[in-house]
Order: structure tokens, then C-alpha cells, then sequence
């Protein structure tokens, strides 16, 4: 049973991947490269943190939905003055609505201003008298974490096969193609978008049990801009990706943070960072989900699909010479 | 077919009451009113840059028009969104290829098929029990002509499947008003005779317009020529009278014709 | 606010504007025109800077001054962003656009932490040039410094520059052609790799140029690439990716908005760049002026 | 499958290979893959200076693929590549086109973020031997449509104006040997026949062309010799004439 | 020995903006326990180090890091005030002992003090109120702040405000702007405009220099005299060069103390590290000693937290800045200096006020 340190580390590495879980939603499925995300994880964040008193839990069946509602309300709002954008202006403005939201909590008194607020008492789940399991144990938080993170991993896989989820699939290649076949993009743009950002805020909302305090910087530019090169790194397209990328993001972090390996050289962490993720880009070309079949090599390599290669017909021994050979 | 039954009005799919388009001090298209029935193929020929691809832009709803109004099925859809037309039931393709690269064939044709059953609320079942469009896509590639390579992924075809590609998504969706811009361009002898035949069975329970530079072909399979010279309409026939036509002997046929 | 506070104000706003419009300018051709998201160009910024700093000593003792400083500077950075491009961006062009994110968010890492490891973590000042280092009185208590108004003129020669290379030449036109489609450039004869290794290294030498130019002014310290950075996107997008008439109209009217933010609505001083971004992106979607 | 056309009689095509010794381009034994599909099974193609070449076959024959192995886009995986007498194997597209060679590509390649007079210009360059036979007046009198649109950018062009675009752009280039590849897609009868001209015309100044053409009796009718690819091999190789004779042949291969 | 070594966790930044603020805190406390013989209440040290990174979003994962992971005794802690904070809360549930070397958030002694929280620094009032009375003495009826928009800032300009009014002073105006902007320009040219007598600012490293630079060349530092808070001149003289000759500023450290302790300290440090030492690297030492006081009480038992408190509370510690006390919310009562820049150096100007405590508002302890 894993407990103290480690414990912490899979959560954080749960959560994190659970937000690249809803970025890649968004960036890696349905083609809109958002660099807001932070401000959703934010809202869901500080939500819950605000909502609970300082004396007792607030209530789960209240804070949850309270922090969710408000991350989806936000993103209805910035997904609808957005999404009329494209490409990287898209990327700017939900920057732009991201910065926005990080100064609203950093320059007023909102939620603590630039010191950030905490978070005493985590929400307590409460059917009549009966309490089913106690986020203040660490280990039941673990367990939610956990069931959050599987949940959302196997909804968005089905529903990536979905009609739905083709549908994104199609907008992310071709938006004006699907116009003009039927599909209203926008709604399912601003869905996928919303969803993305309950997601994230669920997210925040665990950072923010597993913390106790949160800080304006969680909704920081440079927060969303971490969880894009996780998802990136992982590599994009695929929802795995999103998990390996969180995890090997934090691992690598981790690994050569550790004073026990590096020593006094741990002190330039940064550095060894900067070369691995140099080399991921350099020597994986599809990021860490690409891995397997790089190491893989030619063995795993399909059959050559000769036959498909050309029209109609295959292929086959075509070794009629040709009647007319006018020389 | 009559003429009685073609010219009645309730076999008058789709109608362009005096649209225009500008682009800044360029007009695009001016002033062009058409009429487009069930069972009947109306070609849009015209020069380069005259406005047929704009005109089929405003008809479908891809550009919101400077003027004029667009009916469809009897019910004005000028401020209707292009979604909402295609829905309606009509269908286009690109002149330039719009298809989705990353997908195999069957894919796309699925994903073009799948717009008239779609479902957003539902997201737990799987796109491909979704037998209608599956059967719809199949249907649509056979007809184009794309069975064998059905798996291979759009963006390694050639640039001609790639074509047939473009018209079997058009398919797929089951229009019932087509608008075609060029489908024969970039199409081999072959393929190109396989189109007309498929343009020709089309036709009967179909309204077609179709956008060709092809005259031979234009002239095989059309039923009524529209000629657009500079955005505007100089002469709208029966082909006879079109290759017959001084103005656009002069403008666009030449003497070949 | 009186009437003469209004008009040094604006001065002021002016100068902001055209100081960013430098240090963007080198995003404007790295990202606006060759299209490869550089989120280390806040690092070649801080190059720049440090180099200003590291650099005089080296100068003074063969006698070299200011100049001599910048001329070096830019050598240095030219080939910095020649090699850079030829070992770690070559390859990314054919593939996905946010792989080139990535590697440009490892270089920021390493780079920030070889500063370190060179130069160390503390602060230090660069003296701007005797000639440049008086002041011009304005109104009764305050003085304008000669050196802003150098930088201005660098600045406006700089875009003047950029503009004419890449509107008026035949090499501007390929390279923006190459952003479009490269393997088309090439089909045309046109050797667009080296035509990009030689504008990527521009582009850094005018990142690290603006450092150099701006580290009398802004002394130079660790951490000083990243807070640039957004702030240079933020122009180069309202302007319109890809024009460089629209990065200089942006970074004037950045430099208004922030200038009067802070001075009229101090409570949202930092929300008033954000504020403006997203008003002129829901008014033109595609920035200011689109090129092409 | 060996048919070759190397072993042609030099004699088959009044200008090949005359003058400067050698023909323009020569091809032989070229494959070409995808990743792993094989493409182009051992073709051999010449191309005499001032000669013009039609290339026919279905869609989907190779016919792309073989030009953009000529030219470098695509590396060939066996064969060799001459051009104007130099072994360009494995060299880089520029350094091949630099040789003289005018491309338009299918799907013509127009760069959208350019107006159409930076379009022309960022391509326009001397010749090899000089000569400055084309020019950007010249191309403004071939195709009078485009400088009505000289200030547009090259994506709001209409179809067949991007389609004279492509061409007049590789016309800037002033080169020994035009490749069309569809050329005429999308482009009004008058055009067409304005295009045709234009080969006509570049042939007639000794400039060599490569012809890719939907329209199968004008290529037989405006080339000194054709080749037809059946999935990657050449099947049918010979003069224009003879060719446009055989009507079996054609039907075979081409489906008509 | 027998005894197991002490895990001492730092936890400061290593990278990024306060990374040469972390490695001083790191030398003066390694200072300190090298002239104790490597040993502090007759244990062994056995350091753990975290690179904070002065990111506040990453301070509660970076503290559980030392806390749980390496099961740290005592937590040594950090520049930046959010992340203290952080650190604060996570010492308070987990009772570990901690010792902030250096952010001056007033809250890690007001409403966070706790039994087991100890500050070697000071706080941000403490500076700011001191430079209060230096103007309004200096006789100075008008004055504007100027600061960034962040807690510290914040805080210091009303410690500032609180004593300049209280002796008769008007502050006229508060400007601010967002943190780490470093575009003056506005700003002074408002000042400028409203005249006031004088000036009163926080800001630190890289933007601490460009302020100064930038107000000098504005002409200002001629016709409205400049005060700030220590840190305006701390570890950025050379870069600011000419432009802060003769500024005052007000901190509990200065240059030429000229007492023994602090020549001892000065000479040892430069010999330790071949560095010249600053303010952080003596509450980096201070912040040993007082853990040293501390553990000798109870004999390098950590788990006895009250008596520790109890010792360091009526010890006074001989710090190289003058000796101090610990106040009952555990911040200095120490002697504030006023400071005028000469050449490279803070020069003392005198104590500004002597054996200031800091008010501890909201302290329940
Ligand atoms: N977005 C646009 N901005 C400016 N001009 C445009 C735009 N789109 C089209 N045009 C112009 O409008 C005219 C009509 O274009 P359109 O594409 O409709 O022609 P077309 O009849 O389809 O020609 P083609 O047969 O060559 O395809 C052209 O001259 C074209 O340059
Ligand atoms: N990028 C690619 N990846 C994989 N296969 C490809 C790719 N491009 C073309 N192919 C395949 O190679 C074969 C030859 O294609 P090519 O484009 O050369 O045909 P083509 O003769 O030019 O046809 P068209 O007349 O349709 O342009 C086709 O079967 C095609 O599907
Ligand atoms: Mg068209
Ligand atoms: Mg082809």
C-alpha cells in the first residue's frame, strides 16, 4: 500500500492527467488549441475553496456541482466570443479570457488576492446521516482521485467513438467540409469545450482537496501552457497520450529534482528537462505514445498493403507486354 | 418527362431571385436568378472567374449574399446557416478537394452520411452502429467507384481518387438538390465516362446543378445551360440554342464547339 | 490629467509601443512570417540582454565600445540562431505545427538554466553610451533620457526596414511563401532551407538586438525573457499574423492601453492588454491586417 | 516488364537529343514508394530538349508520382535521373528545377498568403542560358483574367485563375522544360485552347514539355510522343501519332 | 552520537527570479553550523533540499515533498511570501518546526502564527512603518507610494502610510501596477505631475533597478527625494550604478555595522563561499542560530516543540545585524536601520527606530 510521499504523487500525477485528459478534448480531438485551460481548473479550484467555511466541510452534493457550474457557465461564455476565432488567434484569445480571470483573483480581494486562500475542511458527502467515505482520509481522496480519472478516461473514449465524437474528429480535420454536410459546428465545438472545461474544473476541484490552498498562479498562463506541452509530450490524438504525457512530465521533474541521483547538480534540474523534452521531440516524432512502436521497429511493422496500392484492381502479375511498342 | 410536369412549381426545388455577391469593389456575382428542378441537370458553365463557384457558395449557404434571395423546396432560406440548408437536403461539392485526409475512405463517406442521423446527445454508442449511414457510405462508394480502395486513407490517394472521393461524400449525405462544382475536372476518360453515366441516373429523382468546364460532357448530359460571363448571366437555354449562341461563342466556347 | 501630462503621456505611450514593437519584431518574422510558434524568443531576448552585459568587458579590452558591443552581439546571436535552426527546427517543418511548441519549450528551459550556470542569478545594470546618456527637460520637474528616443529611432528603423525587405523584395516574398507551402517553394528552385536557416537566425538577432538595446534601459536580470513573451504574442496577433504593419499598429496601441490602463484604471491595469487583445480579436477575427 | 524506350532509334523524334548532345531529362529503372507501397516499378523516361511529352494513364497510375520522382519531391528508391546531362539522383528539388525546369503542379500550388503579383515575382528568375523570354508583361498578355487581379491574394482567386496562376508562375522561371501536370483543370474552353497554344508556342522556341492531361486527344494531338503508365510501368510508349492510331491500345489502357 | 542526524529540509528557490536570494539563505545557515562543528543541539545536520521555485501553485506539493517524503525535522523557508505561506499551513497541520529566512508576509506572524512557526527576517510592515517616521521627521508633509500590486508590496505601502500619517504626513496618492511589470514611464510622469514632497516604493531585484535607473533618468531623484524599503538597493547596487547614489532606505541590516559580530560573520563568509554577504545570508544564519537556541534547550529533541519555543522566545540572538528578540508571534523585535547609499554599499545612517515588533494583527497565540 502506497502512503505519505507516494501517495501525493499519484494524485498530482492523477490530476494533472485528468486535466491533460481535458485539454486533450479539446487540442488533440477536436482540433481547438486552447491555452485558457488553467483558468477553468482555477474556477473549479477556487470554487470549492470559497464555497466551504472555515469551521466545517461544505457539503459534496453542493461544492461539486457549484464548482463545475460555474467552470461550464465561464466557458459557455468565453467558448461563444472564441470560438468566432480560428487557429492561433483562437489560441490568444483564450489566453486572453484566461488572463483575465487569473487577474480578477490576483489583483482583488475575491479569493485572497496574490496569497491565495485555503482550503481547511474538505467537503464531506452526506446521504441523510450516513457518510459513505471521508475525503479527509487520504487514502479515500487517493480512491476518488482514481475513480474521477477512470471515469473520464473511459467516458471520453466512448464517447470519442461515438457519433459524436466522429463528429469532432471530422471538425478537427475539416470544419468546412462538415458544414457543409450538415453538421452546425458550433454547438458541437462549444460543447466539446464546455465539457473540456468541466473536466478541468473537476480537476482543480481535487487539486484543491488534495492541497487545501490554492493561489492565483493555478490559473497562470504558464499553468496552461505546462499542461499543453504534457499533452504534446504524450503526444496528441490520443487519449493515452494525455496520461503519459502528465505522468512522464512530473516523473521527470521528479527524477532530476532528486538530490539522491544528481546531487548538488539537482540544483540545474531545469536543464536535464530542457534536454530530455529536446530529445522526445527530436527522436519521437508522434511523443511518448509513439514509443512502443519505435522500440518495436520493423517487426511490428503491418504487412506492406502492396495490393491496396493501386485502383481499381490489384496489382497482380500484370506481365502483359505491351501490343504496340511504336519504335 | 413533360414539359408540363417540368415546368409546374412544385417540381422547382431550388430558386435565386437576383443574388450578388461582392467582394469589395469586385462583383462577383450580380443579379443571377435561376431556377433548378427535380429531374431535370442544369449546367452553369462560364469563364474563369465569372462567379460559378460563388454562385454555388451563395446557394449552399458557404457566403451570405450582398443581395437577392435563395428558395428551397418553396421556403425562402436566404438567412438560413449552411448546416441548416444542407440539412434541408442540399448537398455540394468543392471545386478544390475538401476531403479528410487523415481518414480512410469509407470514413469520410461514413462521416458525410452520418449528417442527416445525427445525434449529438447520444455519445455512448458507437458510430459504427449507426447502420443507415453505414449503408449510406457503402452505397455512395460504390457509386464513385471507390470500393477497392475503401480502406486506404484519403490522403494517400491520387488526386483524381481524391476527386471521386470529393462527389461520393456529396453522395453520401443523399441530396436531393446537388450542387456539382467541376466534378469531372481532374477525372481520367474513364472515370469521367463512369460520372456521366452516374450524373444521368442521378438526374431523374434529383435537381443538379451542375459547374463544368467540359463542354463535351456538358453538352451530353445537360438538360438546360446557364452562361455566366463576369457575374452575370448573358444567356440561360436549352443547349441547342446555347451552342448556337453568339455572345457566348464569343465569350467562352470559341469555335471548337 | 492636464493638457501637457496628456501629451507626455502619450509620449511616453508612443515609445512603449515602439519599444515592444522591437522586441516583438523578431517574433513577427519567426512566428508571423515562417509560422513556427517560438516561445523561446523570450530567451533570445534575454541572450541579448546578458550578451550587452557580458559582452563590454570583453569589448573594453581591445578598446571596442558600445558599438562594437552590438555589432559582436549580433554576430554572435546570428549564429547562435543559424545553428539552432539547422540542429533543432529543420526537421519539425513537416510535422505537426505544436511540435515545434515543445522544442522551443525545452530550449527556453536550458537556456534559462545555462544563464545561470555562465553568468549566475544576480542583477546587473548596463551602462548606455556616454553620447546617448543626457536628457531633454520636459514641463518643469521631469526630463525625457536621450536614450529612449534612441531606441524609438532603432525601433522605427527596424520595422522600415523589416517592411521594405519583406513587402518590396523578391526574398520576402519567398519567405512567406515558404510559411504557406514549402515544398512549393522549393519546386520553384528556391533553396528554402537555407533561405529559413538565415531568417530564423534574423529573427533571433533581432530578438537578442532588442535585449541589447533595451538592457541600459531595463538592467538585466534572471527571468526577464519570460515576462516579455506574452506580451510580444499579444502584438503580433492583434496586429494580424504576418504583418508587420499590423505589429507596429499593435504595439503602438498596446503601448496606449497600458500606458493610460495604469495611469486611468489602475484596479485593472493588468486585465487591460488582455481586455484590448480579446475586443480587437471579436472585432477582426484575423488581428488588424491579414496578410495575403 | 522491360518496356524501355531507351532503345528507341534516337531518329523516332525530329528534335530529340539534337544540339548540345544528350537528351533534357533522362529517367531510367525509376522506383518510387509511399512508405511501403510500391508505386513506380522500374520506369524509363527521355525527354528530348524541345520535346514535348505527354504522360497519360487512369487515375491513380503513377503519373503524379513519377513527376514529383523527376523532380525530386519524392526520392526515388532505385533508378537514376538525369537532367540536362547531370546525374541529379537523390538531389534536392531545388537544385533539380534550378536546371531549367517550369512545374505546375496539380492542384496548382498557388500560395495563398501572396498577392498575385508576388506569386509571379517570387518565382521569376533567368533561365539557364539567360534568355528572359518570359516575363511578367508576357505573362499578363497570356492571361489578360490575371492582371484584373494583380493586388488579390493568390487563396481568392477563382479555380481557373489559380490554374493560370500555377502556369504563368513556372512560365516566370524561363525554363529549358515545362512540366504540366493537369494544367488545364478547371480552366474555360477559350483558355484551354489559349493553353494549348502556349505549349504549342513554348515547344516551337525549342522548350521542352512534360504533359499531364485529362483530355487524351489533345495530348496526342499537341505531343511528339507519349507514355502511358498502367500502376507504375510504362505499357505504352511511341509517338503521338502512331499512338492516337491505336485504338486498342487506348482503350485498354486509358478505359475509352 | 547515537543520536540520528537531524533532517533539516530547505526549502528556497533555485532557479528563477530569487535564485541567488535562496543560495545566500543557503550559505549563511550552512555558515552557522559549520562555526557549531557541523552540529546543532549535539546532532548531526543531514540536509534536504527543494527547489521551490517561487511558484506558489507548486508550494504545498514542494513542502508534502520534504515533509512526507523525506520526513524532515525542522523546515528552513522560503523568499517568496505566497509559497511561505503555503509552507506556513503545512507546518501548522503536520506540527513540523519551520524557520522562514526571509518572506516578510505580515500573516506568517498574524493570523498563521502557531507554537511552531519562527521567523529570522522580518516583516513587510516592520521596514515599511520605520521609513514612516524617517519622512514625516525629515519633515516631509506629502508623499505617493509606488509599488507592485502583490501582497508584499501592498503591505509594505501600508506600514508606510500607517506611521506617515500617524506623524502628521499625507500620503497623496497610491500608484501601482501588475507584478513583474517593469513599465514606469506612466507612473512617473504622474508623479511628476502631482509634486508631491516625496516618494515612498517597494520593489525588489530586477524591477527594484529599473525603477531607480528609470527615476533618475526621469530627473525625479532631483526635485522629489526617493525612500524605499531595504530591498530597493539589497544585492542590486551594482546594477543600478549612478542612479541610487544618496538614496535612504530603512532595514533591519546594513553595510558598515562595523560591530565585531558582524565583521566576524562578514570575514567568514567571504572566506566560506567567495561571496560578499547580504541580508539574506544572515537571516539564512540567523535562522540556524535560532534553531540552534532552540534545540540546545531541549537537547536536539525536535519533538518537544514548547520548551524549544519557550527558549528561543526569551533568547536574544546575537545576529550579525545587532542583537534581537523574538516577539510572542515569533517575528524579530529588532533595531531597523536607516541606510544611505554610498558607492557599492548601504551605509548605515543610524538606527530608524530601535527594538521595533511588529503588531502581530490577528495573532491568536
Ligand atoms: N474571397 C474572395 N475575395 C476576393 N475576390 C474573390 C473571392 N472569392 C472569389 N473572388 C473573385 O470572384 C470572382 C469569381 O470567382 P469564382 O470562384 O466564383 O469564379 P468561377 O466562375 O468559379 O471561376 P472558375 O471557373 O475559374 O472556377 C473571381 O474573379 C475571384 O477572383
Ligand atoms: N502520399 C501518398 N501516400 C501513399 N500513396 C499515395 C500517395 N500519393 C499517391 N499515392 C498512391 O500512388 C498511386 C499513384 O498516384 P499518383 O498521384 O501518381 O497517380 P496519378 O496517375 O497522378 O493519378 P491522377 O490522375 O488521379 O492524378 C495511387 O494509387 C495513389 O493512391
Ligand atoms: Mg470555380
Ligand atoms: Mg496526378
Amino acid at each position: 500500500m502506497i502512503s505519505g510521499f507516494y501517495l501525493e504523487l499519484a494524485m498530482k500525477i492523477m490530476i494533472l492527467a485528468l486535466f491533460a485528459l481535458s485539454l486533450e478534448l479539446l487540442v488533440g480531438q477536436t482540433g481547438l488549441v486552447c491555452f485558457g485551460q488553467a483558468a477553468f481548473f482555477g474556477i473549479g479550484a477556487y470554487v470549492v475553496t470559497l464555497m466551504s467555511p472555515q469551521s466545517e466541510g461544505a457539503s459534496l452534493w453542493l461544492a461539486l456541482p457549484a464548482a463545475l457550474g460555474a467552470a461550464a457557465l465561464f466557458a459557455l461564455v468565453v467558448g461563444l466570443l472564441s470560438l468566432r476565432t480560428q487557429g492561433v488567434y483562437f489560441i490568444m484569445i483564450t489566453l486572453a479570457f484566461a488572463q483575465m480571470a487569473y487577474f480578477v483573483f490576483h489583483d482583488t480581494d475575491l479569493g485572497g488576492g496574490s496569497d491565495g486562500i485555503y482550503l481547511y475542511f474538505r467537503p464531506v458527502l452526506k446521504l441523510g446521516d450516513w457518510q459513505p467515505f471521508d475525503l479527509d482520509k487520504p487514502i479515500t481522496l487517493y480512491y476518488a482521485v482514481w475513480a474521477c480519472l477512470a471515469g473520464t478516461f473511459v467516458g471520453l473514449a466512448v464517447l470519442l467513438q461515438s457519433r459524436t465524437g466522429r463528429a469532432l474528429a471530422g471538425i478537427k480535420a475539416n470544419e468546412q467540409r462538415m458544414r457543409a454536410a450538415g453538421f452546425s459546428t458550433l454547438p458541437y465545438k462549444l460543447g466539446a469545450f464546455v465539457l473540456s472545461a468541466v473536466l478541468a474544473a473537476l480537476a482543480g476541484f481535487l487539486f484543491a482537496l488534495k492541497d487545501g490552498f490554492v493561489n492565483p498562479e493555478i490559473l497562470s498562463w504558464h499553468f496552461s501552457g505546462a499542461v499543453l506541452i504534457m499533452i504534446i509530450l504524450g503526444g496528441l490524438g490520443h487519449l493515452r497520450g494525455a496520461l503519459l504525457g502528465a505522468a512522464a512530465f512530473t516523473l521527470l521533474q521528479e527524477l532530476f529534482q532528486s538530490q539522491a541521483l544528481f546531487g548538488s547538480f539537482a540544483k540545474h534540474w531545469q536543464l536535464m528537462l530542457g534536454l530530455s523534452i529536446i530529445a522526445i521531440v527530436a527522436f519521437m516524432p508522434k511523443g511518448l505514445v509513439g514509443l512502443p512502436a519505435l522500440l518495436g521497429g520493423r517487426r511490428a511493422r503491418p504487412a506492406p498493403e502492396d495490393s491496396a496500392s493501386f485502383g481499381a484492381t490489384p496489382a497482380s502479375a500484370t506481365s502483359h507486354s505491351p501490343e504496340v511498342r511504336h519504335v | 418527362m413533360s414539359d408540363a410536369v417540368l415546368s409546374s412549381a412544385d417540381a422547382i426545388a431550388l430558386q435565386a431571385e437576383g443574388v450578388s455577391r461582392y467582394f469589395g469593389g469586385l462583383k462577383a456575382v450580380e443579379g443571377v436568378s435561376l431556377t433548378l428542378r427535380r429531374g431535370e441537370l442544369h449546367a452553369v458553365i462560364g469563364t474563369n472567374g465569372a462567379g460559378k463557384s460563388t454562385l454555388i457558395n451563395l446557394l449552399s449557404g458557404e457566403l451570405p449574399p450582398s443581395a437577392g434571395r435563395v428558395i428551397l423546396n418553396g421556403q425562402e432560406v436566404t438567412d438560413w446557416s449552411q448546416p441548416r440548408r444542407a440539412r434541408a437536403g442540399l448537398g455540394r461539392s468543392y471545386q478544390r478537394n475538401t476531403v479528410f485526409l487523415e481518414f480512410t475512405v469509407r470514413e469520410n463517406c461514413r462521416l458525410a452520411a452520418q449528417a442527416r442521423w445525427q445525434r449529438a446527445w447520444d455519445w455512448w454508442t458507437p458510430a459504427k452502429r449507426c447502420a443507415k449511414a453505414q449503408a449510406a457510405a457503402e452505397d455512395a462508394l460504390a457509386r464513385a467507384g471507390l470500393r477497392a480502395v475503401a480502406e486506404r486513407t484519403a490522403g494517400t490517394l491520387s488526386h483524381g481518387q481524391k476527386r471521386q472521393l470529393e462527389i461520393a461524400m456529396c453522395l453520401a449525405s443523399d441530396p436531393q438538390v446537388l450542387l456539382l462544382d467541376e466534378p469531372l475536372a481532374g477525372m481520367g476518360p474513364e472515370e469521367t465516362e463512369r460520372m456521366l453515366a452516374l450524373l444521368g441516373q442521378l438526374k431523374t429523382g434529383h435537381a443538379i446543378l451542375l459547374v463544368e468546364h467540359d463542354m463535351d460532357a456538358v453538352f451530353r448530359v445537360a438538360d438546360r445551360i446557364t452562361v455566366m460571363v463576369n457575374g452575370r448571366v448573358i444567356a440561360s437555354d436549352l443547349p441547342d440554342a446555347i451552342r448556337q449562341h453568339r455572345e457566348v461563342r464569343i465569350a467562352y466556347l470559341g469555335d471548337g464547339h | 490629467m492636464d493638457f501637457s501630462t496628456f501629451l507626455i503621456q502619450c509620449l511616453n505611450a508612443l515609445q512603449y509601443g515602439l519599444l515592444l514593437f522591437l522586441v516583438a519584431s523578431g517574433l513577427t518574422l519567426i512566428f508571423g512570417i515562417m509560422g513556427v510558434i517560438n516561445l523561446a524568443h523570450g530567451s533570445f531576448y534575454m541572450i541579448g540582454a546578458y550578451m550587452a552585459y557580458a559582452l563590454a568587458p570583453v569589448a573594453a579590452t581591445w578598446g571596442g565600445g558600445f558599438w562594437s558591443v552590438l555589432v559582436l552581439g549580433l554576430v554572435l546571436s546570428v549564429a547562435l540562431g543559424y545553428v539552432l535552426e539547422w540542429v533543432f527546427f529543420s526537421y519539425l517543418y513537416e510535422r505537426e505545427h505544436l511540435q515545434q511548441v515543445l522544442m522551443t519549450y525545452g530550449l527556453i528551459l536550458v537556456f534559462e538554466e545555462l544563464r545561470s550556470i555562465l553568468l549566475g542569478d544576480d542583477v546587473h545594470g548596463v551602462q548606455p553610451p556616454a553620447f546617448l546618456s543626457g536628457t531633454i527637460p520636459l514641463g518643469d520637474v521631469m526630463t525625457y533620457p536621450v536614450y529612449r528616443l534612441f531606441i524609438s529611432a532603432v525601433c522605427v528603423a527596424v520595422a522600415l526596414g523589416m517592411w521594405a525587405v519583406m513587402s518590396r523584395t523578391r526574398l520576402g516574398m519567398r519567405i512567406r511563401a515558404g510559411a504557406s507551402n514549402r515544398e512549393m517553394v522549393r519546386a520553384m528552385g528556391v533553396n528554402i532551407r537555407l533561405l529559413y536557416r538565415i531568417v530564423f537566425a534574423v529573427g533571433v538577432a533581432l530578438a537578442a538586438l532588442a535585449g541589447m538595446i533595451a538592457a541600459p534601459m531595463s538592467s538585466v536580470y534572471p527571468g526577464m525573457g519570460g515576462s516579455v513573451l506574452i506580451i510580444c504574442f499579444v502584438v503580433v496577433v492583434i496586429g494580424g499574423i504576418g504583418s508587420i504593419k499590423g505589429a507596429l499598429v499593435a504595439a503602438l496601441l498596446v503601448g496606449l492601453v497600458d500606458t493610460f490602463g495604469k495611469v486611468l484604471v489602475p484596479s485593472i491595469a493588468g486585465l487591460s492588454v488582455y481586455l484590448l487583445m480579446a475586443v480587437m480579436l471579436l472585432w477582426k477575427p484575423q488581428g488588424l491586417f491579414k496578410a495575403g | 516488364m522491360t518496356s524501355t524506350i531507351q532503345d528507341r532509334p534516337a531518329a523516332s523524334s525530329a528534335r530529340a537529343g539534337t544540339a548540345e548532345g544528350g537528351p533534357f531529362l533522362q529517367a531510367s529503372g525509376l522506383h518510387a514508394h509511399y512508405g511501403q507501397s510500391h508505386v513506380l516499378h522500374g520506369v524509363d523516361l527521355t525527354i528530348g530538349r524541345g520535346e514535348a511529352v505527354g504522360l497519360l494513364g487512369r487515375n491513380g497510375m503513377g503519373k503524379t508520382t513519377l513527376i514529383r520522382t523527376l523532380i525530386g519531391q519524392l526520392q526515388a528508391t532505385g533508378g537514376t535521373v538525369q537532367v540536362a546531362g547531370r546525374d541529379v539522383t537523390g538531389q534536392a528539388p531545388e537544385q533539380i528545377v534550378r536546371l531549367g525546369i517550369g512545374y505546375v503542379p496539380e492542384g496548382r500550388g498557388v500560395f495563398p498568403n501572396l498577392s498575385v503579383r508576388e506569386n509571379l515575382l517570387m518565382a521569376a528568375r533567368p533561365g539557364r542560358k539567360g534568355q528572359t523570354d518570359w516575363t511578367f508583361d508576357r505573362v499578363m498578355q497570356t492571361f489578360p483574367r490575371l492582371s484584373e487581379r494583380l493586388g488579390n491574394g493568390g487563396g481568392q482567386l477563382s479555380g481557373g485563375e489559380q490554374q493560370m496562376l500555377a502556369i504563368g508562375r513556372a512560365l516566370m522561371t524561363n525554363p529549358d522544360l515545362m512540366i504540366l501536370d493537369e494544367a488545364t483543370e478547371g480552366l474555360a474552353p477559350l483558355v484551354v485552347a489559349e493553353i494549348w497554344r502556349v505549349i504549342g508556342l513554348i515547344r516551337a522556341s525549342g522548350i521542352a514539355s512534360l504533359v499531364v492531361d485529362r483530355n487524351y486527344r489533345h495530348v496526342l494531338a499537341t505531343t511528339d510522343r507519349c507514355v502511358v503508365l498502367e500502376k507504375g510501368r510504362v505499357v505504352l510508349a511511341g509517338e503521338s501519332e502512331t499512338l492516337a492510331a491505336d485504338e486498342a491500345g487506348l482503350h485498354r489502357y486509358l478505359g475509352v | 552520537q547515537g543520536a540520528p542526524k537531524l533532517k533539516v529540509g530547505l526549502m528556497l528557490p533555485y532557479t528563477g527570479t530569487f535564485a541567488a536570494l535562496g543560495t545566500a539563505i543557503e550559505n549563511g545557515f550552512r555558515l552557522h553550523v559549520q562555526e557549531q562543528g557541523g552540529k546543532l543541539g549535539g546532532r548531526e545536520i543531514e540536509f534536504f533540499k527543494v527547489d521551490d521555485e517561487s511558484d506558489p501553485a507548486k508550494a504545498t506539493d514542494n513542502v508534502g515533498k520534504l515533509i512526507k517524503r523525506d520526513q524532515v525535522d525542522v523546515l528552513i523557508g522560503t523568499v517568496h511570501s505566497g509559497v511561505a505561506m503555503a509552507m506556513a499551513k503545512a507546518a501548522k497541520e503536520s506540527n513540523t518546526l519551520l524557520i522562514v529566512p526571509n518572506a516578510g508576509a505580515d500573516a506568517v506572524t498574524g493570523p498563521m502564527c502557531a507554537p511552531n512557526i519562527f521567523r529570522s527576517s522580518f516583516s513587510n510592515w516592520q521596514p515599511a512603518y520605520a521609513m514612516g517616521e524617517v519622512v514625516a521627521k525629515k519633515g516631509h508633509k506629502t508623499a505617493i507610494t509606488i509599488t507592485w500590486k502583490y501582497a508584499a508590496g501592498t503591505e509594505s505601502v501600508n506600514g508606510f502610510k500607517e506611521a506617515f500619517e500617524k506623524s502628521g504626513g499625507k500620503v497623496v496618492k497610491s500608484l501601482d501596477l501588475p507584478f513583474p511589470n517593469v513599465e514606469f514611464q506612466a507612473l512617473l510622469t504622474e508623479i511628476a505631475a502631482a509634486k508631491p514632497d516625496a516618494v515612498y516604493t517597494f520593489f525588489a531585484g530586477g524591477g527594484a533597478v529599473k525603477f531607480v535607473k528609470d527615476y533618475a533618468a526621469a530627473g525625479l531623484n532631483k526635485t522629489v527625494p526617493l525612500y524605499g524599503a531595504g530591498f530597493l538597493t539589497d544585492g542590486t547596487l551594482e546594477a543600478q550604478g549612478d542612479a541610487a547614489q544618496g538614496l535612504f532606505t530603512t532595514l533591519h541590516y546594513a553595510d558598515g555595522l562595523n560591530t565585531p559580530k558582524d565583521n566576524a560573520f562578514r570575514l567568514a563568509y567571504v572566506k566560506s563561499f567567495k561571496l560578499q554577504p547580504d541580508v539574506y545570508a544572515v537571516q539564512g544564519y540567523d535562522a540556524a542560530q535560532m534553531l540552534a537556541i532552540g534545540l540546545a534547550a531541549t537537547k536536539g529533541d525536535v519533538s518537544k516543540k514548547a520548551e524549544m519555543a519557550a527558549a528561543i522566545e526569551k533568547a536574544r540572538i546575537d545576529s550579525p545585524r545587532g542583537p534581537f528578540t523574538v516577539s510572542k508571534a515569533h517575528n524579530p523585535v529588532q533595531d531597523i536601520y536607516l541606510r544611505q547609499v554610498k558607492g557599492k554599499e548601504n551605509v548605515s545612517a543610524g538606527v530608524a527606530v530601535k527594538a521595533l515588533a511588529d503588531p502581530a494583527r490577528g495573532c491568536r497565540m
